[in-house]
């Protein structure tokens, strides 16, 4: 049985703000052509002040999750702030108290984490957002580890749903966000919050896959 | 990008600094950065509330003042407020008789304020909303509860304001904000884009000799991209779905006409010329029209349009006086 | 060129209709199509008269009200009011006590003005001047009577409006009106070009990543075309120049920021803070501040900073109320 | 000896009328680099209203140019309007009561034109403005007249002076208006005011040497 050792939430977390800072301008171009243009620029400035507050500090990944998503919501605001927010909050109460992690752990906490999410916002999948690639990712997940498969290549289930997900936002009707105001126009760009999702649901999949890795060996 | 700027990802605390410098009688700080409340007094009331993304003033924190709101929570540009500045606004503006948090209708506002409501509730501290939506571009009437706020919502904060300031009770003042934001149809018209300073680059596009009617405040897609034409037919552009959605005809109404930012003010009175000819072939009556830079999107070019059909009670609450820095009247 | 107007040689014409229609207990119209007048009492006292090229509004029509102008004269844009319309606006304002005729230093308002008082003088009208020359990049302080007059001509209005709406003589308020004047310095920093409309091309250029430091409301070459740098460091380049023009340390001021048109309010404010800093550090105490689109330039970019040096009697003059479209105060 | 009929002032009003009509933006255009750009549209106002205000008129040559003097000071404002206001309002004083002009008094017209516009402004020759261009036109006149040669030559004579005197102000430095703040910079530019001034003079002189040639036919 494999486990991600949960003691080491911070260096998680900085992966994450990493990869959010990095596609700051990617995520604001994509947001551009249907949004306006400030999605890149709304996470990294919340990514960054979280990467900032747990900087030096030794966190728990429920710790450092629950740093992420009260630093979301109580800096960046927009919508980013209370949908990723509770997100993470959600996903950081499932790992409360866990030292380490298995398999099953990581489904439930990402369940948890759209359960939470899907408190604070009535979108569902086909709306063009950010829960076509958590959902497919999630469902990915939990089919592979169903279907008996282990950590990693539950892991890369996780990666190939969330890609997926992502990537069927580009021929749908955005139904929510300021892109439903384009309706039909919306079809043929990406969704910003898909994007952002999927980035950080593959980093957090290679992030936990490396760690698995190095324990084994 | 031509902005008097220091860091791009700090143009709100930076501007909110120069706010509160310049402003001291009307605007001052509070334990929340991005909330600033009324620097005046205003006896026992109940607070009044509101709240948005930056880049549209004097929107919102140009309608915090005496007579009107009592506390704003700023967001970045074009990005709602955190729950947390709303939660310490609803806190400095309660004085024990509940807060009115009036604010447009935005997935992000919406999202942060009910969560701003739930942590109020926890501190006993009662919040009553009402949401602008008075864009007739943004959905039909059968769909209002989909529509956008735009400048409609600077009648709901007079409105809401004043009968606050005279003492109403809450229920009172979210009925009068309530029958302001229902009385009121609004429409916009964008000439041009603008840039949101982090950004860098203009947020989305309108071609030279062209105008977007129907334009959101954020640049949200409206009902029709046509050629630029005349004043007197962008105003009637304006004026057909505007009339279109109340039944204003033998009503006396308010005008009030906004530039979005890089309008010349002559141009939006030019532009009013042929909406007062519109108004009174239509039958309604002009009680009252103010024209000026009332609720903007950073440097884009265009105006909207907003009719508020008025009875003797919103009358008498939108001439009592106020003192802010967009509206002051005696 | 994106604008809201009809035929773009009627512009001004076009546009007095709206502000008529839309502002009619503020200004009325007079027996010159280009004279507009108070529309208010505003009883026996000294007339106060003002007037210049179109494109700089709310001034300058925005400046006709109760404690300001009591009427105007309006020319085309950027370009000065004719003899004609400046003797129907000493007319219209002279209530047998004279006129206080307050305008700035542009080679067209001089001569129009000159005809216009002899010919007002036929008609036994005493009309007096001020000329505001504020502008500190437009010359030395050695050739005072060279330079521009720009938004000190709003503390002008403001001080002798408010000095004849209390009853003083017209050579009080003449005093009065010079007096805040000589207090006054300013300069401009534009970032973008602007358009006359029957011009339909950029009036001169600018170009991006640029700013031009001491341009002048119509786009006068200004002291320097720099790259265009941070908040901090422009209003460095303002505040040097203008607090280098008279001896404001240990002073009371009041601070002017107006934008030019296009630059959003929010970024006023931004470059206020470095300003505030900046007089701080230069002892000089600021007494009140106010921020806004008070003197434009059809849609340029850019700002102008005004400091006038304050006593009692200019700040009582100052805080006098008043009510017009540009300044509202109780 | 050559007359002018001055009892057909309205035609040759219409002539300096089209002549600024049809270069409006031209006029613009000079002005606009080193002015405001508005010198076209100006003038253009108020000779079009002249123009409409004469219309169906028959008026002589001082009534003509009164109609333009008056129009001018009481529309186009600016400095346009009280400097060529001054100018045509002194040619016209001057020619006042006459049915017939003479060489002379055509000369004479032109300098009271002069006298008068330096009434309202206290610009001179090197300024780089409308003087520029209307004292060489002026001198060169005289000195034809002065030199024995007649009304055609000596309008010939105000052409080139005309003309030559438009093209100095390109190498000047503005000393007067807008242009003034430009120092240094305001040299390789003509000056605005000064080629409406040769475009009018240089009409005046055209339509001028036309009617004589019709009387002597
Ligand atoms: N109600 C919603 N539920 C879920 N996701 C949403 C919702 N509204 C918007 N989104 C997501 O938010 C993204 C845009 O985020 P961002 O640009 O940061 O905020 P804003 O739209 O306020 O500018 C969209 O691409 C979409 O995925
Ligand atoms: N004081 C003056 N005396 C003579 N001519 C002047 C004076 N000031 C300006 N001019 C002339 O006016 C011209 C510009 O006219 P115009 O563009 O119509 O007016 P404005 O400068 O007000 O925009 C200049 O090219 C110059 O020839
Ligand atoms: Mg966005
Ligand atoms: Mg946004
Ligand atoms: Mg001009
Ligand atoms: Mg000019």
């Amino acid at each position: 049985m494999q486990f991600l050792d949960a003691t080491h939430g911070k260096e998680i977390l900085e992966e994450l703000v990493e990869v959010i800072v990095e596609n700051r301008n990617y995520l604001s171009e994509v947001d551009g052509a249907i949004g306006d243009g400030d999605h890149g620029i709304n996470m990294a400035k919340g990514f960054r002040l979280c990467g900032e507050s747990i900087a030096g500090q030794s966190l728990s990944l429920s710790k450092a999750l629950g740093t992420l998503a009260t630093t979301l919501m109580g800096s960046i605001g927009g919508s980013m702030g209370p949908l990723y927010g509770s997100l993470f909050m959600g996903m950081a109460k499932a790992v409360k108290d866990k030292d380490a992690i298995d398999a099953k752990d990581f489904g439930d906490m990402l369940a948890e984490g759209r359960q939470s999410l899907e408190q604070i916002s009535d979108a569902s999948v086909g709306d063009k957002c950010l829960l076509d690639t958590l959902v497919p990712a999630i469902d990915g997940y939990r089919h592979a580890l169903d279907a008996g498969e282990d950590f990693p290549q539950a892991l890369q289930a996780l990666r190939h749903g969330a890609q997926r997900g992502c990537d069927s936002t580009l021929e749908l009707e955005a139904k929510i966000g300021r892109a439903a105001r384009l309706g039909e126009r919306s079809r043929g760009h990406l969704d910003a919050g898909a994007v952002s999702c999927c980035l950080l649901l593959t980093r957090l999949a290679d992030s936990t896959e490396r760690r698995l890795e190095k324990a084994a060996a | 990008m031509q902005r008097i700027i220091n860091d791009p990802d700090n143009v709100v605390d930076d501007a909110l600094k120069g706010y509160l410098r310049a402003s001291p009688t009307l605007l001052a700080p509070t334990d929340h950065p991005r909330v600033l409340k009324y620097a005046g007094h205003t006896g026992d009331k109940v607070g009044v509330v509101t709240g948005g993304g930056s880049g549209h003033e004097p929107a919102f924190l140009g309608y915090v003042g005496d007579g009107l709101c009592d506390a704003v929570a700023v967001g970045e540009i074009f990005s709602s407020p955190t729950a947390d500045a709303f939660l310490e606004a609803f806190r400095v503006a309660n004085r024990g008789q509940g807060v009115a948090c009036l604010y447009g209708n935005y997935a992000g506002d919406t999202m942060n304020v009910k969560m701003a409501r739930q942590m109020a509730e926890l501190e006993d501290i009662d919040v009553k909303t009402v949401i602008a939506r008075d864009d007739v571009a943004s959905a039909p009437a059968t769909q209002r509860d989909k529509r956008r706020g735009v400048a409609g919502e600077v009648m709901m904060w007079k409105i809401g304001g004043a009968a606050a300031a005279r003492g109403d009770s809450l229920d009172e003042v979210i009925r009068l904000a309530q029958k302001a934001v229902d009385a009121c149809s609004s429409i916009g018209v964008g000439l041009s884009s603008c840039t949101i300073p982090a950004n860098g680059k203009p947020n989305f596009s309108i071609e030279p000799g062209h105008m977007e009617l129907g334009i959101g405040h954020h640049g949200e897609p409206g009902i029709e991209v046509a050629p630029l034409t005349s004043a007197d037919a962008i105003a009637s552009a304006m004026c057909d779905p505007v009339l279109a959605d109340q039944d204003f005809a033998g009503s006396e109404v308010a005008v009030l006409v906004s530039g979005l930012g890089a309008t010349p003010v002559m141009e939006l009175n030019l532009l009013y010329a042929h909406v007062a000819d519109r108004l009174e072939a239509a039958g309604v009556k002009v009680y009252r029209t103010d024209i000026g830079n009332y609720f903007t999107s950073l440097e884009m070019m265009g105006a909207t349009l907003t009719l508020m059909k008025l009875d003797d009670e919103l009358k008498s609450l939108l001439d009592a006086p106020a003192r802010s820095l967009a509206i002051t009247q005696r």
